[in-house]
C-alpha cells in the first residue's frame, strides 16, 4: 500500500507536458483559437468590424444565440435534444405580448406567467421524453409543431395580427426594457444588456457544470445513461430539469427580443433550433452526449455571429452569404479540431 | 358559421349552392402579407355563405400537390397564386380540364389566361415592385439595400429586382435571418455601418420596416426606411415619419376579390375583368392618409 | 452474526420472451459471505442486477429488513445501503476517474448557491483508495475510458467497497484482476465480512470463491440447484459442481490426451470428475 | 458438445411466443401500424382521403420525401447524418435546369453530369468526414450552406432569376419526364412514377441492409464503429458510399421534382433535410446509429405525407396546421412505440 | 516448429503523454504459445493491439514474416492471418450473435448483384461453434448485447478461433468464463498450437497460462521484464512473478491474519513468497 502512494511523484510512464500544452487540452480552447481566427480575419479584411460600433452589433446578434446555445449544450452534454428550444423563444414573447396589450396584465406578471408557462413546457418535454422512453428529438419536435402553430394561429386569434404591435405603450414598459433590452455606452458603441446576461448564463452554466452535482449528473447520464442509472444517479430528474433550463433559456431570450425590438412576430425562432445546436457542436459539444463545455458553446455561437455580420461588413455579393457562412464554418471547425489534436499529441 | 342572416339575395340562395373554394397560396405561414389575404378570403366567404379552405405552401411543388387536393376534394372553384407558373401549369390545368373554375391572385398575370383561369385579380410582385422603386426614386435616394428575409423566396426576389430596375440608382440585395428580429437588426445595422453612403432601407414586410428603423437609429445612419406591407406598427412610424411609406398591395382584396370572382361566377354567371386583369392596388402610405387607414391596420385587415 | 439483510423467495426474471431466472430462493445474512456460483449464462448477473434495483424482478417476492419491496431504481437500494459492482462495472468512459468514483454520491463544500463539489477530497479519496488497491494510476483526471481493463475494474470495486454501508454485492469482480488485485479484493471481502456486512459474490474462480465464502449458490440454466453451507463442502467438491459434472469428464479426457497426462489443467479436471463420481 | 447441441429443440429457458408476436416484434410493425391508424382517421375524417384521387395526391407528397428518408436512414443506422440531402435535391435539379436551358446542353447529358456532380459531393461529404473526425453534422452543414448559397448565387447569376422557368421547351423534354415525371392512370387517380421509385428505392435498401456485407457493415460502423474496425469492416469505405447513396438519392428525387413539376426554386429542399430524419426517427431508425429500417423510414414518410395531405383535406384551419401535425406525429409515434413495447413483452 | 512470423524490436507506443509501453522486444513463432503476463495496466492490451493492427506503434519496429510493416488498421493484419480477441471483445451488441460472428469476414453466395450474405451457413456454423465451448445459445438471433459476460466473451473467442489462419492473439480470453468454458478454450490454444499456429496469450490466472505456455513474458509498468521459456520455470515461480514479489508479501501476511493460517488464499501466497526468496 505504501509502495503504491508513493510512486505518485515523478512517473517515468509519463512525459513531460509544458503548462501551454496543458492548457491547449481545455475543450474549450479550440474554439477560442478558430473565434480569434475569425475575429483577426474580419478586422483585417474590414474597417467597421473591430470598432466599438461594429463589435456591439455583432456582439449582440450573437448574444441571444449564444444564451440559447449554452443551455442546449447543457442539455446535449445530457445526451438530449430540444427542438422546441426556438420556438420557445417566440412562445414566451408572444405570450407576454398578448397578455399586456391586449389582456391589460400588469407587464410583471405577465413575465413571471410567461415565465410559468415556459417551465411547465419544459418539464411536459422532460417528463414526456422519460415516459416514453421516445427520443428527445422526436418528442421535442412535437412540441416544437405545437408551439410553432399554437404561436401562429393563437396570436392570430387574439390580436387579429401575427405580430405583436404597440408594446412600447404597455405602461411600465420601461422597466423590464432596462432589464432586458437597454444599451449601455461603453467606448462609443453600445453594449447591450444581452450581452451581459449572455456572460451570465455562460458563467453559471460553467460553474453548474463543473463544480457541482448537478454538473457531475449531466456529465453522466449523456455519457452513459445505464451505468448512471446503475449507481445512483437520479436521471429522470436531472435530465427534466435540463429541459427546463432550455425552456427558461427560451423564455429569457423571449424577454430579450420582445424588450430590445419591442415586437415578436408569430414566426420568431422558428428555424433557430438547429443554429443552436450548431453552435454547441462547433463549440465541441459531442452530439452523441457526455462531452462538451458551455464556454465552447459560448464561443461557437459567437462565431456565429461574428462570421454572419463579418460578411455584412466585407460587403461581400450577398446572395452568396450561406456559402460564405458554410467555408467559414467549416475553416473555424477544423481549425478547433487541428488544435485539439495538435494538443492530445503534445508531448 | 354561415347562419344564412345578413347575406346578400343573389340569383341562388349560396348555402343551398353548399359551395366550397380552396384558396391556395405560396405564403408561408404566419407572413403578415399572406395573413391578410386569408382574412379577406375568409371574410368573404362569410359574407356569401361559402365555406373557404385557406392552405399554403412555399415550394411549389407542394403547391401544386395542394392543388391536386382540392381538385380530388371536388371543390366548386380555386383561388391560386402562382409565384411560380411553370411548376403550377399541369395542376392548375388539370382542375380548368375537371371543370373547376380557377381565379389567379397576386402573382402569374402573363399566364392566367394561357391556363385557362377566369380571371387575374391583384397585381404581380413587379408591378409593386417597381411602383415601390419610383417612390424611392423621387424621394432623392441614391444607395437602397432591398432587404430580403427569406431566402430563395420568389416573391420577395421578385420585388427587390423589379424595384432596383425602376429605380435605376444602386440597390443591393441584403439576406437576413426573417426569424430571428435580433439578426435582423443586427444584419441592416452592420450593412449600414459598413457603407455609409447608404441612404435609404427597402423593406419586404411590416415588421421588417420595424426592426431597420431600429438599425438606423442603432447605426446613426440617415438613411430613409420604406417597406412593402403594414402593421399598427408601421402606421405609428409613418405619422412620426421614421417610415417615409408604406407600400399596400391591399392583399385583403386580393383575398376578398378571388373568392367574390369565383363566386359571381357560381351565382351568376359573370367575369370580372372581362378578360383583363383587375389591380388590387398598390396603394402607398404616407404621412398624409397614414391616419385613415390606422383603424384598419390595428384589426389586422390592412 | 445471522441478521437476515435480504431474503428473496420464489424470485424470477424474464425478458421479453427470455426466462432468465425463475423460482430463485435464498437470503443474505449480516456477517456472512454467500457466493453464487454458475455457468455463463446461469442467470447470476440477473440475480444480483435484481438484488441492485438495477432491473425490477418479474416473479417472487424480495425482502430487505423484513419488508417486501420492488426496487424502481438503484437508489432505493443504495438508500438501503446495498452497493453493487456490476460486471460491466458501470462507469461513464468519457468522465474522469475521480468523477466517476464518486458518481451519484458527491461530497460537496459550502452552502446554498455556493454549495459545490469538494474536488480535493474526491480527488485525494479516490487515488489513495486505488493505491491501496495496488493501482497506482498515472492521473485520476484521465477519462475512465482510457484505463486498461483492470484498472477499470479496481475503480468500481474501489468505489463499492467506501460506500457499501450494510451490503455489499459484486459480480466477478476479480474476472480482469492480476494476482496482486485480487487478493486485496479477496482481503476486502474478508474485511466487510468482519465488519458484519453482508457480502454476495460471484466468481467463476473456485479459488476465489472457497477460501471467503460462507454459503454457496448454485445457479444452472436460470435455476438454483440450491444453497449450500462451507461446512459441506470441499474445495474439489466446490469446483466440480461449478464446472458442471457428467460434461466435464468429457472435456477431462479430451485435455489430458491434448496436454499430456502431466498437465495441470488436466490432472484439475480428472481431479474433479472423481470428485463428483464419489 | 453432443450434450449442448441437442438442448436447441425444447428450450425451458424461452417462454411460448405465438407466430403473431413473432411478426409484431419487426421493428417496421409498430410503424405499420401507425401508418394505418391515421388512414383510417383520416379516411374516416374526410370524404377524398381514401379516394384514388386522394391517395394519388399523397401517395405523390410522400414519395419524394420517402426516398430521401430510406437513404437517409441508411446513412443513419451507419451512424452519420446528411445535412446537405435536403439542398441537394435542389441543387441537382437546378445543375440540369440550367444546363438545358441556357447552355442548350442535350438533357440526358445534363441529367449525367448533375449525376456525377452529386455523387462528387457525397464522395467529399464522406473523405472529409473520414479525414478530419468532425462530427458529420458539422461537415455536411457546411455542404449545406455551400450549397444553399451555390443554388441561389449561381442560379440568380446564370439565369438572373431565382427558379427555372421553360423547362418544358427543352428538346426531347418527354423522355425524361417520362422516366421521373409521368404519372399512369390507375383506377381513376394517377399514379405518379417517383411512387414506384420509391417503391424501388426501399425495396433496393432493404435487400441491402438485410442480405448483404455492405448492410451488416452498415449497422456495424453505426452500432459500435471501433468494435468493427478492430474485427476488420472497411469503416471508411462503408461510410463514403452511404454518403454517395444520399447523394445519389438527393440527385433522383432532384429529377424527380423537376420532371413532374418542369420547375426548380433556389430554395428548394432547403430545410427538408430534417423532415428526412424525423420520417426516419418516426420509422425507427436511432439517432445514435446502428438500428433501424428501409422500410420503417419508408413508413414514417408514408405518416408524414398522409398527414400533411390529410389535414389539407379536413380543411382544418391553416394556421394550426402545425399544431396538428405535431399533435398526430407524436400520436403516431407513440402509437408505434406502444405496440413494439407490447410485442416485447408479450409472452 | 520455430519459424518465426512475427518479431517485435524495442516497440513503444504512447497516447498523448502517456507512455504506455516502450521498449519490448519479442518474437511469436509457429507451433508455439507466447504468454504475456503482468499486473494490471502493465501494457499488455497495449502490446496486442499493436500486433493486431488496432492502434499504429509509436516507435521501434514490428516485422511480420520478415518484413518490416506499419499496420494501419486491423485489415492489414487480418490479411495477413492473424485473429485477435480483443479483451473488450470488440462486438456490436445492437447486432444479432451471428452477424457479430462473421463480421467482417462474411461468406456470400449468388453472383453479381443477387450476391447475398450466405445466412443459414452463418446461423448454423455460430451455434455450432458456440455450441462446441460449451455455450448453448436459445438464439443466435439474439442482439448479443443482451448475451451474459461470458457467453460474449464465447462468441469473441469461437470466431477468432474460426477465422485464425496463422497467428492467434487472445486477450484474457477467460476473465469472464466459467470453468468449463475455461477448459474448452485452453484445449483450443493446445490444439491451434499443434496445428502450428503462433499464439499470444493474455492472462491473469498462473493455472491457465502455465499448463499451454511455452514461453513467458513478463510486462512492468511499460517495460518489459524479459522473455523465459517453460523449462526455466515452475509454476510457483510463475505465481511470483505475476504477483510483484515483495508487495506480495505484505498481502501474504495481512490475509494470513484475517482469513486464518489454513485459508486457502493465505497459504498459496505465503508458498509464492517463499519461492521467490528461494
Ligand atoms: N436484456 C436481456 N434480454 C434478453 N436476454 C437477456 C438479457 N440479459 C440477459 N439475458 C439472458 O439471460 C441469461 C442470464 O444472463 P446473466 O447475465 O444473468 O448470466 P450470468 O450468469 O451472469 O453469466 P456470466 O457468467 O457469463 O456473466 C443469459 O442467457 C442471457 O442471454
Ligand atoms: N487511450 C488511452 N489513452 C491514455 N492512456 C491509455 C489509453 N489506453 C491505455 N492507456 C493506459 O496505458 C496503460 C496500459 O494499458 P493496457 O490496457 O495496455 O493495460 P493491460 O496490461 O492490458 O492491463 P489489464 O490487465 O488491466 O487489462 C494503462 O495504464 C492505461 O491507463
Ligand atoms: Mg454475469
Ligand atoms: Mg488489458
Amino acid at each position: 500500500m505504501t509502495a503504491a502512494t508513493q510512486a505518485t511523484a515523478a512517473d517515468e510512464r509519463v512525459s513531460r507536458q509544458s503548462t501551454l500544452t496543458r492548457v491547449l487540452r481545455r475543450p474549450e480552447v479550440g474554439a477560442l483559437v478558430a473565434a480569434v481566427a475569425v475575429f483577426v480575419f474580419f478586422a483585417v479584411q474590414t474597417e467597421v468590424f473591430a470598432t466599438a460600433n461594429g463589435a456591439s452589433t455583432w456582439l449582440r446578434s450573437a448574444s441571444t444565440i449564444g444564451i440559447m446555445a449554452v443551455a442546449v449544450a447543457m442539455l446535449m452534454i445530457g445526451g438530449e435534444f430540444d427542438l422546441s428550444a426556438g420556438a420557445m423563444t417566440g412562445f414566451t414573447g408572444l405570450a407576454v405580448g398578448v397578455m399586456t396589450t391586449h389582456w391589460g396584465l400588469p407587464i410583471w406578471l405577465a413575465i413571471l406567467i410567461s415565465l410559468l408557462l415556459a417551465l411547465a413546457l419544459g418539464v411536459a418535454n422532460g417528463v414526456m421524453v422519460i415516459r416514453t422512453g421516445l427520443p428527445s428529438f422526436i418528442v421535442t419536435l412535437g412540441t416544437f409543431f405545437v408551439l410553432q402553430g399554437v404561436d401562429v394561429a393563437l396570436t392570430k386569434a387574439i390580436t387579429g395580427d401575427v405580430a405583436i404591435q404597440g408594446m412600447s405603450l404597455v405602461p411600465q414598459y420601461d422597466q423590464p426594457h432596462a432589464v432586458f433590452g437597454s444599451a449601455l455606452d461603453v467606448n462609443g458603441g453600445s453594449l447591450y444588456v444581452s450581452v451581459l446576461w449572455w456572460i451570465v448564463v455562460t458563467a453559471v452554466a460553467t460553474w453548474v457544470l463543473l463544480r457541482t452535482r448537478a454538473g457531475n449528473w449531466i456529465f453522466a447520464v449523456g455519457g452513459a445513461q445505464t451505468s448512471s442509472r446503475q449507481v445512483g444517479v437520479p436521471v429522470a430528474r436531472t435530465k427534466i430539469a435540463l429541459f427546463c433550463t432550455t425552456a427558461g433559456a427560451g423564455w429569457l431570450v423571449g424577454m430579450l427580443l420582445l424588450f430590445t425590438t419591442s415586437t415578436v412576430q408569430s414566426n420568431t425562432g422558428i428555424g433557430q433550433e438547429f443554429i443552436y445546436i450548431i453552435c454547441a457542436v462547433v463549440g465541441g459539444c459531442l452530439l452523441t452526449g457526455g462531452y462538451g463545455s458551455a464556454v465552447g458553446a459560448a464561443l461557437g455561437a459567437l462565431i456565429y455571429g461574428m462570421t454572419n455580420q463579418g460578411i455584412v461588413y466585407a460587403g461581400w455579393d450577398n446572395n452568396w452569404l450561406k456559402a460564405f457562412l458554410g467555408v467559414m464554418l467549416l475553416l473555424a471547425v477544423l481549425l478547433n479540431e487541428w488544435v485539439r489534436k495538435r494538443a492530445e499529441l503534445a508531448r | 358559421a354561415c347562419g344564412g342572416t345578413g347575406q346578400p339575395s343573389g340569383a341562388k340562395d349560396a348555402t343551398s349552392l353548399n359551395l366550397k373554394y380552396a384558396v391556395i397560396t405560396h405564403g408561408a405561414a404566419g407572413d403578415a402579407f399572406w395573413d391578410r389575404v386569408k382574412s379577406g378570403a375568409e371574410r368573404a366567404g362569410k359574407d356569401y355563405g361559402v365555406k373557404i379552405s385557406y392552405s399554403s405552401d412555399a415550394d411549389v411543388a407542394k403547391q401544386s400537390q395542394l392543388i391536386d387536393s382540392a381538385v380530388a376534394d371536388k371543390v366548386d372553384g380555386i383561388v391560386v397564386s402562382m409565384a411560380n407558373p411553370d411548376g403550377l401549369k399541369s395542376s392548375v390545368e388539370k382542375a380548368v380540364a375537371a371543370g373547376i373554375p380557377v381565379v389567379t391572385i397576386n402573382s402569374g398575370i402573363d399566364q392566367w389566361k394561357q391556363f385557362g383561369a377566369i380571371t387575374h385579380i391583384g397585381q404581380s410582385e413587379d408591378i409593386a415592385g417597381a411602383a415601390a422603386g419610383d417612390r424611392l426614386k423621387q424621394a432623392g435616394l441614391t444607395n437602397v439595400i432591398c432587404v430580403i428575409h427569406e431566402s430563395g423566396n420568389v416573391g420577395l426576389e421578385q420585388r427587390c429586382s423589379a424595384a432596383a430596375k425602376s429605380f435605376g440608382a444602386k440597390m443591393t440585395n441584403l439576406q437576413v435571418d426573417g426569424t430571428d428580429d435580433n439578426a435582423v437588426q443586427s444584419t441592416i445595422t452592420s450593412k449600414l455601418q459598413a457603407d455609409k453612403t447608404i441612404d435609404g432601407v427597402l423593406t419586404l414586410g411590416g415588421q421588417y420596416a420595424i426592426d431597420a428603423v431600429s438599425a438606423v437609429q442603432q447605426a446613426n445612419s440617415k438613411a430613409k426606411v420604406a417597406t412593402f406591407d403594414l402593421s399598427d406598427d408601421v402606421i405609428k412610424d409613418i405619422e412620426s415619419g421614421s417610415i417615409i411609406f408604406a407600400v399596400d398591395q391591399q392583399p385583403y382584396v386580393q383575398g376578398y376579390l378571388g373568392v367574390t370572382a369565383l363566386y359571381l361566377k357560381d351565382i351568376n354567371g359573370n367575369d370580372i375583368g372581362g378578360g383583363q386583369p383587375v389591380y388590387s392596388g398598390p396603394a402607398f402610405i404616407t404621412k398624409d392618409n397614414a391616419a385613415q387607414v390606422e383603424k384598419f391596420a390595428k384589426q389586422g385587415t390592412r | 452474526m445471522s441478521e437476515t439483510l435480504i431474503e428473496v423467495r420464489d424470485i424470477g426474471k424474464r425478458y421479453g420472451n427470455v426466462i432468465a431466472l425463475s423460482g430463485v430462493t435464498t437470503s443474505v445474512h449480516a456477517g456472512e459471505v454467500t457466493c453464487v456460483l454458475g455457468d455463463n449464462g446461469a442467470g447470476k448477473s440477473t440475480f444480483i442486477k435484481i438484488l441492485a434495483g438495477a432491473h425490477p424482478h418479474s416473479d417472487g417476492e424480495l425482502v430487505v429488513d423484513g419488508e417486501p419491496r420492488h426496487f424502481t431504481s438503484p437508489r432505493d437500494a443504495q438508500a438501503l445501503g446495498i452497493a453493487t459492482v456490476y460486471q460491466d462495472l458501470a462507469v461513464v468512459p468519457l468522465m474522469p476517474v475521480w468523477r466517476n468514483f464518486f458518481l451519484g454520491q458527491e461530497p460537496t463544500k459550502g452552502w446554498g448557491p455556493l454549495r459545490r463539489l469538494d474536488r480535493e477530497t474526491m480527488k485525494r479519496t479516490t487515488s489513495t483508495e486505488l493505491a491501496a488497491m495496488g493501482i497506482d494510476l498515472r492521473d485520476v483526471d484521465q477519462p475512465i475510458g482510457t484505463l486498461s481493463g483492470g484498472e477499470r475494474q479496481c475503480v468500481a470495486i474501489a468505489r463499492a467497497v467506501y460506500f457499501g454501508a450494510r451490503v455489499l454485492i459484486l459480480d466477478e469482480p476479480t474476472a480482469a484482476l492480476g494476482v496482486k488485485q485480487s487478493g486485496v479484493v479477496l482481503k476486502y471481502i474478508a474485511r466487510a465480512r468482519e465488519r458484519g456486512l453482508g457480502v454476495v459474490f460471484i466468481t467463476h474462480n473456485p479459488h476465489h470463491a472457497y477460501p471467503v465464502g460462507d454459503r454457496f449458490m448454485l445457479l444452472r440454466r436460470g435455476r438454483s440447484m440450491g444453497d449450500f453451507p462451507k461446512s459441506d463442502l470441499t474445495l474439489d467438491e466446490l469446483t466440480a459442481m461449478m464446472a458442471g459434472g457428467a460434461e466435464l469428464e468429457a472435456l477431462s479426457h479430451e485435455l489430458t490426451a491434448e496436454l499430456g497426462q502431466d498437465s495441470e489443467v488436466a490432472q484439475t479436471m480428472s481431479q474433479d470428475v472423481k470428485v463428483l463420481d464419489t
